[in-house]
């Protein structure tokens, strides 16, 4: 176990798809053109085709697969991304998504053609609903922070509507950088209320910012240190005391699925990953999606059009005449094929299964948390929901930082935690271990995390120079910045 | 069905190494009046068996372009996806990642997003693309906004032949980010030349437009020039192969719709975003950009870079919120491209333009049918006016067998739009005119 | 279409480095006489788009499983196949990988082959299985080879309730190595006690039978013991989920068609030939075997042994003749038998039971049909009766979305087969009941 | 270049899935049983259940997913694997196998129901007819070896017909394992022709062999020495002089596809293996298909059933009134579907495309047999075809054997080619590039035999010592067959 993997010597990445082209190789095939052929207008025409690469399909599929193969994803190990979910993406959910009845749709269909899709809409926006206690949702933001942004426009079409225009939104100093961001693109100031001792909102300073110019409220919760904002119901009652409303950041849904919901919290509009909670994949970093879900009040205000039904004809159709919609957030119909694997993934578990998918997740970040607590102590006392946020400051004083770590546990076989964040931790590891994963798994990356802090003491080179396993070691990101080289 | 690996031993000797007594004791410390005193009104569980069931019989409610012959377009067509885009781009390591925070385990994706941009700075002419985002509409808004934040002011001028869908979504983030857009008339069914203010921000021309015309997109742009305005071009990524790209027509930023790349139907979504710009626009960019750099041995590699334009760094000063975007779909239009290559998409864009040709000769020649714009270029769709109540007629069109649309409206009259991808034969647009001289004469 | 990559230059150089001056110089040397002097007489070829699209009509040409009601049986069953079978097994590392010469780049396929026999040796309850043969009937028939070698006898006891295929498999090889099978009757539906002479090798029995019917198999196995013959049954892997397995039967050589292991129904093939026995007779078995040893570091690794039994080896003295087998197909069974878990075995052999039991009732009670072997014990397959011709009843009932069958004939007269796997559910075996009253009066 | 790659020192292995079991978790999902329970008798029940491994199935992605990136496929590299074609494996071919309407037919469905699947046995076999210039095929067998022995029962069944029954098959002694194992298992006896110094049959020696106590003669062509056998004609002459029949083993049709046909060299009984010439997979060492073409004299011993075309009707039958028919040979219609892929590449060819596959693969084999010819010269002076054998022997005064060699590949890069076959060359190296590869994949691939070769000279322990870059080194054979461990 002690010994350092090492560096492989073969050539570290496979070659660009340009640097494999070679002039007239090919991969497509077409058929012949069996019409006349007609030219477009000279002064159209392209003069010059795009040095695209020129390879054959076996080139192709040897450069994507080894590229896939230095690729790690859950289906590759333990993935604890915290804030992310990063839970099993089941294959009966690929499978599903890539029927023709689904894939092979075109967003123009009439809607008689299409009454499967309308009704497997309909159905997830109710489920939706029911899961987050609030009124009707809409399914056409294509991820979170697109979320987010629809639910802060719902905001200021429902100020607009009540004649109050406001300008501020209060966000916690432990919010996702997506938050403030959504913030300042909804036409909106950003107000931070401070985290207190306990990593929970100042109810204090809470109560000094908030005034009849703020609103709304964005939170998660539990928070992004993993802690239920245990006053949320007092929190609630303030906002709404001004008129402002609650927004629920759905990121951390997962610890609370089937046991509370953001609509009996309080909450006015809630946002939902779908590549969290419901388990569609991440892609790499997409496609997601991100339902939001509104009261009652705030219906009018949603996205046209939404999925209506009319239970006497049977019938499914699409609703665009919403007169008070902040209007179309996508292109066509949001992230439908994502979609199919939330609602596969919600029929699936259904009601026990859903509330056992959090409990699962809390027990898991409850177990690991005080496995590693003995090097990473918890930043703050509380008790952990679905994830943790531990500290790695300790080790500081041997000159190791919570990146080191994080380097090392790739040695070690784990992708790391997410580091660094939230913000108001110092060498924060915030660790968020989901349900899918085994006790095995936790006892086994728990392991490496301590080891790790052992060698922090007796051999930190082991961690500066991590990591050593992988194609790559620690990679220039200053220079990549300065010198930018941002294609072949 | 249940994913979580836990056996009743697991839980129990769990809860007691964390020191707590049950299940119900993890959630001790939630006030009672928020948790949820009963269970979710939902149905049970089901197995896979059952799920799949369930999932094909709702699947089977739809007519899918397997069922009928496609002919639609508006943002959405079906070209060929080839068998090689998804056996890549479905690999379970590409698609159960996530955004590659640790370069080291992610150089697969984080290579396949430096080809993307290369392919795509290829396709557009101009110099940055960055790693995806959402879709078509929404790059466009962050395209505005980029043009917004250059330039410093709010006046957006966008063509009244670009989708409406464009407008739409201009309109609702226009709420938010404080600016509405303006019309370029366009009542021949192209944009017409424009007097550009110098408190326009961008001038946004769709070239090929929703009517499927050619415009005149460089006359366009060179009157943002003069006013030092930024000129978006909203493109297709495959009219690239026979139309002269973005930046060779004055274009400051190309977005476009990129599900044309390599991405199926799916009803509208999971559809990729693309944004090309110059070099001068790099800091305005939204969304990941991957760079090339090397790693402490001096080996070459990739990583995420310019994050400080991002949200996690630069919060509410950010150039965009986006953080999970479309990146599996920038991987299948990698695949794609390079199956297609510069001749494979060349011959595709020739296939798409003459059989659109042919298909429009031959319904304009229809009694109750004609060119909505007779005599406009066009490159794969186009526009017919039909005496008939169009949607009466796509409907019929569509009971024999053949889908068309969608139904644009252009100076109050509706335009029904027709589109033909390589991938329709003679026969079938022989079978769509046959189809459409029955329904229109109806 | 074409795969292969080469430019006309990259010929050209070639050509030149091996100092020839044409691709016909290559073949210089060919006799003039051998060589066609044409073109092949077929198509020409086809883009991908142009084939897919042939493809797409000639599978619409067909009637699949999950466009009727499958109760059809006779050696291949509609288990329901989990997503995660062929998301592995689909894996292209596996698939497009050949038999695992060099084990050091192959460790991924010998461990798969190295579990898949030790879920085979438990499912069977016998000591040692191979790597994977043919599919049932060439498992039959390699076991009575191994049956033959061991006892140096010819003759083969074959019930006359196993499946007619498996009889046709034996007459065929049986022609040239020399033996042929002989029946052991079963007039009943099940077979009956028999005399076996010191000079059998062989008493095959298969339980359940092809009648679904459950054997006396451990009374035959015991009268082929008490005459040295080896006792041979064919099974059913799910079977024994709840059923005796071969092992604690008697059996010596357990063979299988194993397609119901997370195999696709693909019209009768690739299946999964599976054969296990016990060890005295390890080098007699035909085909791969994947043994565990260590590496020059003394790390434990998989290679393919007892090699020395094998074609390439001992050429014509091997003990089969197998050399490329379904090696996919046991992967796919691994991930499948992995799935199940014993649990997930036994819950699935409960159901096909169960279900089985309601449907011989509700038919048993049509008029004019009725249990071929009534109070005769069956697993998830029964035969029928009816007073109508059996081929009138099961096209008709196919007419109303449900197969059943095959025909199989009993001392004369067709008994048609119905079986029913853990996917049917009440209200299809209801459906079909309804049918069934329908196409037996008709 | 030069530095040897290190072998990992992580655990070398994935632990096994019974390694992984734990009481009571699982995967599987079921519905509840909707009719009455109803248990076996009592007398027929299992007592224990068996050992199965009880995993979850994120358990089992991640096992199989490691598992597969151990593993080294045509996707992951060159792999020249003499005698075996190993080419590019279309992935359109994958695709359409796919469909539900192909892969979810039961192989007992009535004809009518199956007219697409007919059609396409049909067709395909009409054209393997036209390829092989024989009369009709069956599509039976499951492979290349039971195409030989359904190839020798028809010889027999021939022979038996005429009244002659014979008892001896002739084959080369470089013949592939399978051709003598096929002829004891058919009850014939191998009579063994040598090679002559031209790597050729010997036609003196079989001239001395062939009385009419031969049944037959199996040959391949190109034979196994990748050479080709010019006096055909003459050979096909002296064997049907005394009634004997030819047997074309069709391993290496690659080479002469679309250009020489076995039925105009004289071949009675052709066997194709769709996963070498027709880039079937080779699926980790199955399945694939072998089906046997036969002359119009061999047609009425076919197995039956074979498909049937009634113009008039339109529609395709199985026939299986035969009752000269061997039998059948396979439980139902053989790998069906393996034969779509087949169908999918040879249409996607056409009669060009099929041309261009063998000159292709004639041209790599020549390009890189004179490549590698200075440190491995071929063991026969003759005009190479679609593959060649080289020989390593010049290395062995530096005690560096073929394996050695082959293993040193390995670190480089390369899977080898087939070594120590044919039998009657010393170190033999049998290297088949095919035609899916490119000519840099052939220089790379030269530049490293090159390489080993100056090795085995400067550093030969870089060959004893390989291979060093996989999960495990040189595995010890003879152990695993004296102390046989073949389960958990
Ligand atoms: C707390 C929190 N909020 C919002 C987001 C944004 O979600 P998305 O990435 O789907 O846009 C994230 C995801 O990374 C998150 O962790
Ligand atoms: C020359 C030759 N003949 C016969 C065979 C046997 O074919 P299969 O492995 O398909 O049974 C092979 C394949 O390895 C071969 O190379």
């Amino acid at each position: 176990m002690t010994g350092a993997p090492v560096r492989r010597d073969g050539p570290p990445l496979p070659s660009t798809l340009s640097a494999l082209s070679r002039p007239g190789r090919r991969a497509y095939s077409l058929p012949e053109l069996d019409v006349p052929d007609a030219p477009v207008p000279p002064e159209h025409a392209r003069a010059t085709p795009p040095a695209l690469p020129e390879v054959g399909e076996r080139d192709i599929v040897r450069h994507f697969t080894r590229l896939s193969q230095i690729n790690y994803g859950i289906d590759t190990g333990f993935y604890p991304l915290g804030s992310c979910s990063m839970k099993y993406n089941p294959k009966m959910a690929e499978a599903v998504a890539s029927y023709p009845g689904f894939a092979r749709l075109h967003p123009h269909q009439p809607e008689d053609s299409v009454q499967g899709a309308l009704e497997l809409l309909y159905r997830l926006e109710r489920a939706l609903c029911e899961i987050t206690g609030m009124a009707r949702a809409t399914l056409q933001p294509p991820a979170g922070a697109s979320g987010e942004l629809t639910g802060l426009l719902i905001m200021r079409a429902y100020h607009a509507k009540q004649g109050k225009p406001r300008s501020k939104i209060v966000i916690p100093d432990s919010a996702h950088g997506t938050n403030p961001a959504s913030v300042t693109l909804a036409g909106y100031r950003v107000v931070q209320v401070p985290s207190d001792a306990r990593g929970l909102v100042d109810l204090g300073q809470l109560a000094k910012i908030v005034d009849e110019d703020v609103a709304g409220l964005m939170l998660t919760n539990p928070n992004t240190l993993g802690l239920f904002e245990e006053e949320i119901v007092g929190i609630a009652e303030a906002m709404h005391r001004v008129g402002a409303l609650l927004y629920y950041d759905g990121a951390n849904l997962n610890a609370i699925i089937g046991r509370v919901r953001p609509g009996d919290m309080g909450f006015d509009i809630v946002h939902m990953n779908t590549h969290k909670t419901f388990a569609t994949p991440h892609g790499g970093g997409g496609p997601g999606a991100g339902p939001v879900a509104v009261s009652a009040a705030l219906e009018p205000f949603l996205p046209a059009p939404v999925v209506a039904f009319d239970p006497d004809a049977g019938r499914y159709s699409w609703d665009a005449d919403r007169p008070d919609s902040i209007g179309r957030v996508h292109g066509f119909h949001g992230n439908f094929g994502i979609l199919v694997r939330a609602f596969a993934y919600v029929f699936a578990h259904g009601r026990d299964g859903l509330k056992a998918v959090g409990e699962r997740a809390v027990l898991n970040a409850n177990y690991l948390a005080q496995a590693v607590a003995e090097a990473y102590p918890p930043a703050f006392e509380g008790r952990p929901m679905h994830e943790f946020v531990a500290t790695a400051s300790g080790l500081k004083k041997h000159g190791i930082r919570a990146m080191d770590v994080a380097k090392r546990l790739i040695d070690l076989g784990f992708h790391p935690s997410t580091v660094y964040f939230p913000l108001i931790v110092e060498e924060a590891m915030m660790i968020e271990p989901t349900e899918t994963e085994s006790r095995e798994t936790l006892d086994a990356f728990a392991a490496a995390m301590l080891q790790a802090a052992r060698e922090a003491v007796e051999d930190p080179d082991l961690l500066h120079d991590a990591p050593r396993s992988t194609p790559v070691g620690r990679l220039d990101e200053a220079r990549a910045a300065r010198e930018l080289k941002l294609r072949w | 069905m249940q994913f979580a690996p836990h056996t009743d031993d697991d839980v129990q000797e769990m809860l007691a190494a964390c020191g707590r007594s049950s299940i119900e004791d993890l959630y001790a410390h939630l006030p009672p009046d928020v948790v949820l005193g009963r269970d979710l009104d939902l149905a049970e569980g089901l197995s896979e068996l059952a799920l799949t069931r369930e999932m094909r019989e709702l699947a089977a409610r739809n007519r899918n372009a397997d069922g009928y012959v496609c002919f639609a377009g508006g943002g959405a067509y079906d070209h060929y996806v080839p068998a090689v885009v998804w056996a890549m781009a479905g690999r379970s390591e590409f698609y159960t990642s996530y955004t590659p925070y640790q370069p080291e385990l992610s150089q697969g994706v984080l290579q396949a997003l430096f080809e993307y941009q290369s392919m795509i700075c290829e396709l557009t002419g101009l110099e940055v693309s960055n790693a995806s985002l959402y879709d078509g509409a929404t790059a466009l808004v962050e395209a505005v906004h980029m043009a917004v934040a250059a330039t410093g002011r709010r006046r957006i001028l966008l063509s009244e032949a670009a989708d409406p869908r464009f407008w739409e979504a201009l309109r609702t983030y226009g709420r938010g980010a404080g600016y509405e857009p303006e019309p370029i008339p366009a009542a021949g069914g192209v944009s017409e030349a424009t007097e550009v203010r110098d408190d326009v921000a961008a001038v946004v021309v769709q070239h090929p437009n929703v009517f499927g015309n050619l415009e005149p997109a460089s006359a366009l742009f060179e009157s943002a020039h003069a006013a030092d305005a930024r000129a978006i071009q909203i493109f297709d990524p495959l009219s690239v192969g026979t139309l002269a790209p973005p930046g060779e027509l004055g274009a400051d930023i190309a977005v476009a719709e990129g599900q044309v790349l390599g991405n199926h139907l799916n009803y509208g979504g999971p559809y990729l975003g693309i944004v090309a710009a110059r070099m001068a626009d790099v800091r305005r960019m939204p969304g990941r950009i991957v760079g090339e750099t090397v790693d402490v041995d001096g080996r070459s590699g990739y990583v995420l870079t310019l994050q400080a334009r991002e949200q996690h760094i630069r919060r509410e000063k950010a150039t965009s919120n986006i953080c999970t975007n479309q990146t599996l779909m920038a991987v299948a239009a990698t695949v794609y491209l390079a199956w297609l290559g510069p001749a494979g998409l060349a011959e595709l864009a020739r296939q798409c333009h003459a059989k659109a040709a042919y298909a429009a000769d031959a319904l304009d020649a229809l009694p109750g049918v004609e060119l909505a714009f007779p005599g406009v270029p066009f490159f794969k769709e186009f526009a017919l006016r039909t005496t008939r109540e169009a949607l009466d007629v796509q409907r019929d069109v569509l009971d024999q067998g053949y889908l068309v649309g969608p139904i644009v409206p252009h100076e109050g009259r509706p335009a029904l739009l027709v589109s033909v991808t390589e991938r329709r034969n003679r026969d079938e647009i022989d079978g769509l005119v046959d189809a459409m001289k029955t329904a229109a004469a109806s």
